[in-house]
């Protein structure tokens, strides 16, 4: 039932619209990563859209924080913007002022505190920080907009978040199942189950599409892969 | 300066018995102790030339340079503390800029002299503060019409056809007036320009100098810049010329 | 609403002033502070498409107010440097806002006279954050940017909204154009990814032609800016939107 | 969440946001109106027809909602229809804009129409008359409508004259509709005329690119 | 809050090999509040016919009366099984006749047509537009995370047991992402010769 | 008054018994439900010897693709089919009842229907509604006049155009046509158009996709192919998620035989016309 009330005719209209401003908006995009012992992936779809229209199609939505920390962001383009620009400085900053990267785990923090500060003009994303912490394994920081923070092995979020997090509960986490053993997910396994979560999201989620990159952080780097999706 | 140390020279904020102001005078000083910059006034527009000693060997050519853009058709030069005039050059941009937002067009050099002028006079009226050291021309080509203003760190300004100011200023406003100024285009007034500096840098007390040439005339659109490596190639070539001719003439004399 | 209690009797609430008897209750500085509700004469789509060796920008040259056609020459599409031109749709007054803005920035930085330019990527960068800005106080810029121009000998398109979300993309077009030339454009820079000059030329304008159609914002006048890597910049324009109108001799009736 | 709630044209009701004319010569009548129909300012139908058959010799031309104004003229055209039979010849232009407007004011709340009926009959010969939106009618010598036609009430003002030839009353419709087109973004497209007269209509199209042109800055 | 996640409920129902399944949670609550979780949203509508509402508690009842009744008339007058394809038309315009005051329900129906036993799954929406697929389809306020599950889990011609397995495994997973449903779920499998009705174990928080 | 031995017998056409209850809901501050949508683009165009239909196959519930592969393109009568843009059910009962109501109209009068008469039947429908039936349609068909085209806003305007597209795809579909159209196309140039018009609407707007449904009809003959271009295919899933048997923890388990479901067959009683 989502009909206007009254049909509208602008051009009959005397007086103008008043504008209410919307300071956000929807850009749609979902991440996902998936930590292992000594790696972990992550992933975001490279569709920018708002409304009904793709902005375009190539844009990625990881970014790079240092040698082994990546930032996958979804949700208010420009906040995005805003926020990863204040990140990569501040990271610039910890570097000259102590002459050493900043380790994941306090760039975690450092996120949280940055998210917060903007606790009532709030940035509207999605953050998953991604990277190796100090004794080298995998980790996953997720948020919500205001900062609350959680370390988790793997994590779903964005417009799809919802269709994409149960598949990673029951495959990686392997939750509800009675024979399945708890084991560490390998590297290729956690690869291929987030380019079939990608599959699903893009088939249901209209904001989800196009293609993925993913990031693939372990001690000697990030490598980076794409994968295509489909584009309607 | 026969009042030197009699007291009176402490402060710009303090006449002399005899009606001067010391630090004034001396700052005028400070003026004439850099190179010497002219400024010729052509039939289409107006050429800038300065005498950039150098001081030192390991001097990069191209740097420090005297001659500033100030605005995309004003362009200023300047002899005297060379720090003291990039604060003039700064006070003058943004004039200008302010100018152009406030009435969406181009600053008249009129008008910014007058501002520039009563900027550095402020600085001669309080004791806190000392005058500016240098002596700037102000340059630019509005409405077809050449225009030229020079600003004394007094703050007095004077419009004129040819100014010279600096080290040589005396010998170089003679040769200034044996032009017919507002008669000679710029291209050729340039060629003039670059043979005065040549011809009144004194080779013994300051061994190496460049030269700096700009315009701001019909050729350039109306827009302040360094001349272009031709013209400029064309008049050092003039200068050296007219150089070497005079030396020659020199010993034929002796 | 729950107002909190004053601070004594008589005396303000937190966060408020003090009112004197007999004078008019004072207004909270942030409330008085008026912020532009909505556009007000704007201009409609800008379409850009990026080719092998540059890009191609366009608009038409109307300004709407309302559904009122108010003014019938307003460009929209200007050079910002020989490295930049910069095109916008949107609130017109905003535009002339940030276009006046952009050539102080150039002023000031030809008046550096460093031999270097603002290339396209700064220009793209700075303008999301002036975007950004202004959505963050509430007040923002009603206009969407297009930024086209040269970096390192590739060319670069890069457009900003209101908000500041910005994004580059080998198409872009704002307004209706995003829905109705987007389509048309991106088709043929997908089915030919190295298009040349002339074929993005003639896929712009049939999309201008198809946008005259069915933008009723639209305008058969336009203004072209094409950036090329060996040719330049130009802007081209007015120009004459072509058109066919025989499908009307066939309809009759509903 | 920003869905299509945004674009009008999804969202506002199909209009035709016009300008509409009609004007009396000697011997009959000129209507004619722009070809644009939007909904919001995305254009919906370039080539739009507005000037609609009522019976042989009565025509009107719509503005506003495009659903009341041709649910309006086929009820008309209708009742007129019926109407011709029973009375064995064709209804007068008058009783015809008395339809329009019984239709129009009774159902004044609901409606979004404003329209010209014009048309030829023994009686009074070329007619004019004006249903705006309210549902009052008034018989007019040249009238306008739409929303094109508050930028040219001056121009018909200063131009039209009573008794002209077919020829110089055509030249002032496509002037004054092609004034109207140029300024209001909601009206565009073509020109279509209609000459009614004794011997029924005539009708014409002048293409945007036929159009007369203006001055222009 | 939207009026059909007043009540909460989660279900899905697949196409197999020759046999299809519908299951749902058995959660009953008032928002966040659980009040029951033996509250079954699945209903049978003849032999190898099941359908599924899940929405408004009241609603899904309501309307399942009214399925019924309308099932009985249409037995009694024709004497024959309704056919799953009947029963879902029938169903979407009695949906569709409320279309300016709907019920708050999301049916899915499943179930075999007769004779061929061809496996028949749709559902609509709250006024009655049917989606008939090739695969799965979903309802209640879980559907986002169960398009998730099943995009990835579902695969042609699945066997009974197998069916069953995807079914649940889709099920339980998708609603322990959802506030609002879970704590216990039903599975039907349906085929020619038996109905299997299962009840899962799953977590009851 | 209904008894248990009376049923009312229900009135025809819309019932609105719920809509007190729902308002009652709505006031105390649960959001009324969105219907699904066919975010959509249609199109239609006149070709040399008919009308050629095309639909994208998309359904969206808001942000979320409800069917992936739906039927846009509905039959209305033999020479005649309807594309349906905007809430779904709309789209779909609306033109089932005029489907209905054509075939009597054929039956009463024993010739084929005209397309004219489809849009009259339609706009008037929907006229009376007011805009609150959602449905936005493309109406093509042949008749003994000719090929004809129609577009139908919810509100009860109507089109005729030789070209002509709906739904939010409707920009990205008018622009192919506004930059490819000419009159008498053939066939095969026709249907290419319709589908680059549909897969513009399909990559360019997210409230379109999927498949492109085409339906040609001629005089005398229809051409509906389903599918006619799968322009997204779902993507090759790397793992298969088949469970072992066992793997969901069962509480109880209840299995109902079901014997042979025997159809009996009732001998034909003859009438008494005695």
């Amino acid at each position: 039932m989502s009909l206007a009330l009254r049909p509208s005719f602008p051009d009959y209209e005397s007086v103008s619209k008043h504008n209410n401003f919307n300071p956000y908006s929807d850009n749609g995009g979902s991440v996902v990563a998936i930590a292992g012992d000594d790696f972990v992936v992550v992933g975001a779809d490279t569709r920018l859209s708002a409304g009904f229209s793709i902005y375009t199609r190539e844009q990625s939505k990881l970014f790079p924080l240092s040698a082994n920390t990546v930032l996958g962001c979804s949700g208010c383009w420009c906040d995005t913007l805003t926020l990863t620009r204040i990140l990569k400085s501040r990271m610039q900053m910890y570097q000259q002022e102590h002459n050493k990267t900043m380790s994941t785990t306090a760039c975690a923090q450092m996120l949280s505190i940055i998210l917060y500060y903007k606790r009532f003009f709030p940035y509207y994303i999605s953050n998953m920080l991604v990277g190796l912490d100090d004794e080298g394994k995998g980790c996953v920081y997720s948020y919500d907009p205001v900062g609350h923070c959680e370390r988790r092995t793997f994590r779903a979020s964005g417009s799809a978040g919802a269709l994409l997090q149960p598949l990673l509960d029951n495959q990686i986490g392997k939750k509800n199942m009675l024979n399945a053993k708890e084991e560490p997910v390998s590297k290729e396994a956690a690869l291929s189950i987030l380019k079939d979560v990608f599959i699903s999201a893009a088939e249901r989620d209209i904001y989800t599409g196009d293609s993925i990159l993913i990031n693939i952080i372990t001690k000697d780097g990030t490598t980076e892969e794409t994968f295509q999706l489909r584009r309607d | 300066m026969s009042s030197i140390g009699t007291g009176y020279d402490l402060s710009a904020s303090q006449f002399s018995p005899d009606g001067r102001v010391f630090q004034v005078e001396y700052a005028m000083k400070a003026v004439e102790n850099s190179g010497t910059v002219i400024g010729l006034k052509g039939s289409d527009g107006i050429i800038l030339a300065a005498e950039k000693l150098i001081l030192s060997k390991l001097h990069e050519p191209s740097t420090n340079q005297r001659i500033f853009n100030i605005d995309k058709h004003i362009g200023m030069a300047f002899s005297g503390l060379i720090a003291d005039a990039r604060q003039i050059v700064q006070i003058a941009r943004r004039e200008a800029a302010e100018y152009r937002q406030q009435y969406g067009s181009s600053i008249p050099l009129k008008y910014l002299n007058d501002r520039v002028s009563m900027y550095m006079h402020a600085y001669t009226l309080y004791s806190a503060i000392r005058p500016y050291g240098c002596s700037v021309i102000l340059a630019s080509y509005e409405n077809g019409e050449p225009v030229m203003y020079t600003i004394d760190p007094s703050g007095i300004s004077y419009g004129n056809h040819g100014c010279a100011t600096g080290k040589a200023k005396q010998s170089a406003k003679t040769e200034i007036e044996k032009l017919k100024l507002g008669q000679i285009p710029c291209k050729e007034l340039a060629k003039e320009a670059a043979k005065i500096i040549y011809l009144v840098h004194d080779e013994l007390k300051d061994k190496n100098f460049e030269l700096e040439l700009s315009w701001v005339c019909k050729d350039s659109n109306g827009y302040h810049e360094r001349v272009p490596e031709v013209v400029f190639q064309e008049a050092e070539k003039a200068a050296k010329q007219a150089m070497e001719a005079d030396s020659e003439s020199d010993t034929e004399d002796m | 609403m729950m107002n909190p209690p004053a601070f004594w009797q008589n005396g303000p609430a937190p966060g408020n002033f003090y009112s004197f008897p007999n004078m008019q209750p004072q207004m909270k500085p942030e409330e008085s502070r008026q912020h532009s509700q909505g556009p007000v004469t704007t201009s409609t789509s800008i379409l850009a498409l990026a080719y092998d060796k540059g890009v191609i920008v366009a608009g038409d040259l109307l300004a709407s107010y309302g559904s009122l056609a108010r003014y019938t020459n307003c460009p929209r599409i200007f050079k910002v440097n020989n490295n930049i031109i910069l095109g916008a749709s949107g609130d017109y007054a905003d535009f002339q806002y940030v276009k006046e803005f952009v050539e102080q920035k150039i002023i000031t930085e030809e008046c550096l006279d460093d031999g270097l330019f603002l290339k396209p990527k700064s220009l793209y960068c700075w303008l999301t954050r002036i975007l950004y800005q202004r959505r963050s106080k509430m007040d923002p810029l009603w206009n969407n940017f297009v930024v086209a121009g040269i970096q390192d000998g590739q060319p670069f398109l890069g457009t900003v909204d209101k908000l500041g979300t910005a994004y580059t993309d080998k198409v872009i077009c704002t307004g209706y154009g995003s829905y109705i030339a987007t389509p048309l454009l991106r088709d043929a820079a997908d089915k030919k990814p190295q298009l040349t000059l002339d074929e993005a030329r003639a896929h712009i304008e049939k999309s201008l032609e198809v946008l005259y159609y069915r933008d009723a914002r639209s305008f058969p006048k336009y203004q072209l800016g094409i950036i090329d890597v060996d040719q330049g910049v130009s802007i081209e324009g007015p120009l004459e939107i072509s058109q066919n109108w025989n499908v009307a001799y066939s309809i009759k009736g509903y | 969440m920003v869905l299509e709630s945004d674009n009008d044209w999804m969202n506002a009701a199909h209009s035709t946001g016009t300008s509409i004319m009609a004007a009396e010569f000697k011997g009959g009548v000129v209507i004619g109106a722009d070809s644009r129909t939007t909904t919001g300012a995305y254009i919906a139908n370039r080539v739009t027809d507005k000037l609609t058959k009522v019976t042989e010799h009565i025509y009107c031309c719509r503005s506003g909602s495009a659903a009341d104004t041709q649910a309006i003229s086929d009820i008309v055209s209708y009742h007129l229809g019926f109407h011709g039979m029973e009375l064995g010849e064709e209804p007068l232009v008058e009783v015809g804009a008395n339809v329009f407007k019984e239709l129009c004011y009774n159902y004044r709340d609901s409606l979004m129409a404003g329209i010209l009926v014009a048309g030829w009959d023994k009686k009074k010969g070329g007619q004019v008359y004006s249903i705006p939106i309210g549902g009052m009618c008034v018989r007019q010598s040249v009238s306008i409508g739409g929303s094109g036609s508050s930028y040219v009430y001056g121009y018909v003002d200063a131009n039209y004259k009573q008794d002209m030839t077919q020829e110089e009353c055509v030249k002032f419709v496509t002037n004054t509709l092609a004034l109207a087109m140029s300024r209001d973004g909601s009206s565009g497209g073509v020109v279509r005329l209609g000459i009614i007269s004794e011997k029924g209509i005539e009708r014409k199209v002048i293409l945007g690119t036929e159009l007369p042109k203006f001055y222009q800055e | 809050m939207s009026i059909l996640a007043y009540n909460g409920g989660a279900m899905v129902a697949m196409k197999g090999e020759n046999c299809v399944s519908i299951a749902a949670d058995r959660r009953f609550g008032i928002q966040a509040q659980t009040l029951a979780t033996n509250f079954e949203k699945i209903f049978e509508m003849g032999p190898h016919l099941y359908v599924g509402l899940p929405g408004l508690a009241t609603d899904t009842q309501t309307v399942m009366e009214k399925l019924r009744f309308r099932k009985n008339l249409y037995e009694l007058k024709e004497n024959r099984p309704m056919a799953p394809k009947v029963f879902s038309a029938m169903l979407s315009h009695m949906l569709y006749e409320k279309r300016f005051g709907p019920f708050f329900v999301e049916p899915v129906v499943a179930g075999l047509e007769p004779k061929t036993y061809e496996p028949f799954i749709c559902n609509m929406d709250l006024i009655g537009c049917i989606n008939q697929p090739k695969d799965f389809v979903v309802g209640g306020t879980a559907s986002a995370q169960l398009y998730g599950m099943c995009e990835a889990l579902w695969e042609p011609n699945l066997g009974p047991d197998e069916l069953f397995e995807t079914t649940s495994q889709a099920l339980i997973n998708a609603f322990d992402r959802d506030a609002i449903s879970g704590w216990g779920a039903t599975v039907y499998i349906i085929e020619k010769d038996k109905i299997t009705i299962k009840n899962l174990k799953t977590r009851m928080d | 008054m209904s008894s248990v031995l009376c049923p009312e017998i229900p009135s025809p056409g819309f019932s609105f018994e719920n809509c007190h209850r729902n308002a009652m809901l709505e006031a105390k501050g649960l959001a009324m439900p969105k219907a699904q949508k066919t975010g959509t683009t249609i199109v239609g165009i006149i070709y040399k010897d008919g009308v050629i239909l095309g639909a994208d196959t998309r359904a969206t519930e808001d942000t979320t693709v409800a069917d992936k592969n739906c039927e846009k393109i509905h039959y209305l009568a033999p020479n005649m089919y309807c594309c349906g843009a905007g809430t779904a059910a709309d789209t779909e009962m609306t033109t089932q009842m005029v489907a209905s109501q054509l075939e009597l109209h054929r039956l009463y009068t024993n010739r084929v229907a005209r397309v004219a008469t489809a849009k009259q039947i339609l706009k008037q429908y929907l006229f009376r509604y007011q805009g609150y039936i959602g449905a936005a349609l493309v109406l093509g068909g042949v008749d003994s006049t000719g090929p004809h085209l129609y577009s139908i806003h919810p509100h009860g305007s109507t089109d005729k155009l030789p070209y002509c597209t709906m739904g939010s795809g409707s920009l990205a579909a008018i622009a192919v046509f506004e930059s490819r159209w000419k009159e008498n196309m053939d066939e095969a140039e026709g249907i290419q158009l319709v589908r680059d018009a549909i897969a513009a609407g399909i990559f360019n707007d997210l409230g379109s996709g999927s498949n492109v449904d085409v339906c040609i009809i001629r005089k005398g003959s229809v051409d509906y192919k389903r599918t006619y271009d799968e322009a997204n295919k779902k993507g090759e899933k790397q793992n298969s998620y088949k469970y072992a048997k066992g793997t969901t923890a069962v509480l109880t388990t209840k299995v109902v035989d079901i014997e042979e479901v025997a159809v009996r067959s009732i001998d034909l009683e003859r009438m008494d016309t005695a």
